[in-house]
């Protein structure tokens, strides 16, 4: 019997509702995704404008100190079943920032990350196939 | 019927509008319980939301009541305007505006009336 | 007979204006996403999302009077649906027809908005609060126009019907107020009631224009901005539910004519044929004042609203009652 | 006829002892010393210059002197001033403007106080601006040798993904 956790994230695939914590390249990318060409409304997937309402928590483009602290406030405060997804290679592995002495090198360390999408910016057919691989391998989620 | 309001041009019985809205409240109610109740109670989830920045203080965070009609002052400048400015606040003013007025309906009840 | 009317009809109304509503709100999203050359959800979505929000946790705000917080979506939904018992749907009399008429319905109206309002001041956050101030002011400028409606159709009924209840609705979806007006002053007169009552149905259902009170851009989702989980499920059902009333109440005004006669059919053939042609008018409706408006127009500022109904719209309406007035009297 | 960047050039030397140049048409640059910058600054405000455009640092390592610039901008005669002062290295202390260009003044200080270190007197609230709890030296000192610092403090040598950064 699949796990409760299981059960609501496979509820939570058909209406996928997205909090976007986009600095830098983040939002660029964002335009593509919610535009007419890629329109991620096809999917159920909506920009919400509070994290109270979302499930998904988009992290793009790299994390200063100041605006870490910020987003963990922000993921603290979604409703339970949320995930979160980071963007780009700054948030894998500080991507063109690796050496810069203010920006955070791998997100993990710090947010419980479930998926990287590679890519910079990534595209966005990458930012639907990984909400779509989340919540297919939703049995192997801790 | 009892205890329907009826006056000549409308009628309106208040208790089986609370009997409908018991009945609809209930059926609300159970949809409600349909729901997750759960949340992690006083953990940081039950911060306000501010965009991520902490709370400072709770009086920082009111938002005075004074700036709420701002938006109808705002569309209604021109009527407002005149209305404060003739606020004087001395007294002699607004006798002289009693008076005025007093004498206008005088005149229309005289001369309505006879 | 007293069952049958007080209890199985609301819950059988609930239920029909929450599955007809989410349904609408599918459409409205697919047309508004086709009017921006996207693809646009499915038609189910809105039930997905419900079924999603029923799942979410239900967070109760610190700073928020948790009882108050809980109980505005639950007032909210469970008002909206009993307005509906008061509106001649689909050609049948209203559920409540002898116990309610037009003033009731334009009161009851006042109190989803009253729901949001409380709603929003008691969740705490400052977001919240401003979207409150807001919805209020617009509460304030939209009702006028409304009330100014109301009054002229009944007067309209009662000058030229003068046995009949001025103000049941029942009396005015069986005499349809187009036929009561004898010369083009009337009809004109008519025409200026109907365009303000479509210009107030977006500001009731708090759509794009006039979606100040729970602006996601720039009050972060205003009075519903500390809502999540099952609450906010309870708000989205509530705008769900309005989208069938507003319209309904405007249909039961203006466009009260069954087509079901021209078909001579048995009863049962007519009055699905009836309910039908409800619906189609009523998407049309919604199509005009709704989506077309959400897609084309952008947010106005909370002075341009009140400049909009409580001026512009009031004068129209005034302008409209006083051509019926003249109308009558020629 | 002379100028109206000459005309103004005499007008502040007469007034302070300053070592003025026209860089080129509406660009002047004075250079003064620590002790009459802030009377120089109020008299500039007094001339017009009412927008702080910039305040910018330059960190002589080889002097041991930091070069503060305060870039203002006057929009009747449209003449930008660059007031120049050098100011020591090691404790860099000098008066703020806060008071001339109140918060237009603030953010440019409380960032040249983060990433130099430089101590504004006078500003009330010097609280970091983008590096919040930052515990290293101030970044934009020439010998900061950032990329030491970013290894040391980010990467760890054993861990093998980040190994190659170390060889």
């Amino acid at each position: 019997m699949p796990s409760e956790k299981a059960i609501k994230m496979n509820r939570i695939i058909k209406a996928i509702w997205v909090f976007n914590w986009f600095n830098s390249c983040g939002f660029t990318e964002l335009i593509p995704v919610v535009g007419s060409r890629w329109d991620m409304e096809r999917f159920g997937m909506i920009i919400t404008p509070t994290p109270r309402h979302a499930d998904v928590l988009f992290i793009a483009g790299y994390q200063t100190w100041k605006s870490l602290e910020r987003a963990k406030r922000v993921y603290e405060q979604m409703a339970e079943p949320r995930v979160v997804l980071g963007l780009g290679a700054c948030t894998m592995s500080g991507g063109m920032y690796w050496d810069s002495y203010n920006t955070v090198k791998r997100l993990s360390d710090y947010l419980p990350v479930t998926m990287y999408i590679p890519g910079c910016p990534p595209r966005p057919e990458a930012v639907f196939e990984a909400c779509v691989k989340i919540f297919q391998h939703v049995k192997e989620l801790k | 019927m009892i205890g329907s309001l009826l006056s000549n041009a409308g009628v309106w019985m208040p208790l089986a509008w609370l009997f409908v809205l018991v009945v609809t409240w209930a059926i609300v109610y159970y949809i409600r319980s349909r729901g997750e109740a759960r949340y992690h109670k006083d953990t940081e989830q039950v911060r306000p939301f501010l965009a991520g920045h902490p709370e400072t203080s709770k009086a920082a965070m009111h938002v005075r009541a004074s700036n709420e009609y701002w938006g109808f002052m705002e569309a209604l400048k021109g009527y407002y305007h005149p209305l404060i400015k003739g606020h004087t606040g001395n007294l002699n003013d607004y006798i002289c505006w009693f008076i005025c007025i007093l004498a206008i309906v005088l005149v229309l009840v005289i001369s309505v009336g006879v | 007979m007293f069952i049958l009317r007080f209890v199985v009809a609301p819950i059988i109304a609930i239920l029909g204006a929450i599955f007809v509503g989410l349904i609408i709100m599918g459409i409205d999203r697919i047309l508004a996403a086709r009017m921006q050359s996207r693809v646009g959800p499915p038609l189910r979505q809105p039930f997905w999302d419900v079924k999603k929000l029923m799942i979410k946790e239900n967070i109760i705000p610190e700073n928020a009077i948790s009882w108050l917080f809980n109980a505005a979506p639950v007032i909210c939904l469970a008002v909206v649906s009993t307005i509906l018992l008061y509106l001649p749907l689909a050609g049948f009399s209203p559920i409540l027809a002898a116990h309610g008429d037009l003033i009731v319905v334009v009161y009851l109206l006042i109190l989803p908005a009253l729901a949001k309002v409380i709603g929003g001041f008691a969740s705490g956050s400052p977001f919240a609060s401003v979207g409150a101030q807001r919805e209020m002011v617009m509460m304030m400028s939209y009702e006028f126009p409304l009330a100014i409606i109301a009054v002229s159709v009944a007067w309209l009924l009662s000058k030229v019907h003068p046995s009949l209840d001025a103000f049941s609705l029942q009396a005015i979806a069986t005499h349809p107020v187009w036929g009561l007006v004898k010369g083009p002053l009337g009809i004109v007169g008519l025409i200026l009631l109907l365009v303000s009552l479509l210009v107030v149905t977006p500001g009731e259902l708090s759509v794009i224009p006039f979606d100040l009170p729970d602006a996601p851009t720039e009050i972060v989702g205003g009075v519903l901005a500390e809502y999540s989980g099952r609450n906010y499920a309870l708000f989205y059902l509530a705008s769900a539910v309005k989208l069938v009333v507003l319209p309904s109440l405007l249909i039961a005004i203006f466009f009260p004519y069954g087509i079901s006669g021209l078909f001579n059919v048995g009863a049962a053939a007519a009055g699905v044929i009836d309910v039908v042609f409800f619906l189609v008018k009523l998407f049309v409706i919604l199509f005009f004042s709704v989506t077309c408006v959400h897609v084309l127009a952008a947010r106005l500022k909370i002075d341009q609203l009140v400049n909009t109904y409580f001026m512009a719209m009031t004068a129209v309406s005034l302008v409209g009652l006083v051509l019926i007035v003249l109308d009558a009297a020629i | 006829m002379a100028s109206k960047e000459e005309v103004f050039l005499e007008k502040v030397s007469s007034k302070f002892e300053v070592e003025g140049k026209i860089q080129r048409e509406r660009r002047i640059w004075l250079s003064t010393d620590k002790v009459n910058l802030i009377p120089l600054c109020t008299w500039l405000k007094g001339e017009g210059f009412i927008h702080l455009s910039a305040l910018s640092v330059t960190d002589w390592l080889e002097e041991g002197k930091y070069e503060v610039t305060y870039h203002l901008w006057s929009y009747e005669d449209r003449i930008l001033v660059t007031v120049k002062t050098k100011i020591d290295r090691e404790n860099p202390v000098i008066d703020s403007v806060v008071s001339l260009w109140d918060a237009n003044a603030q953010a440019h200080e409380r960032e040249m106080h983060e990433l130099f270190g430089i101590k504004f007197e006078g500003n009330p609230n010097l609280t970091p601006l983008f590096l919040e709890n930052w515990e290293g030296p101030p970044p934009f000192r020439k010998d900061f040798n950032w990329r030491e610092y970013v290894k040391e403090k980010y990467y760890h040598k054993d861990d093998d993904t980040e190994r190659v950064y170390y060889d």
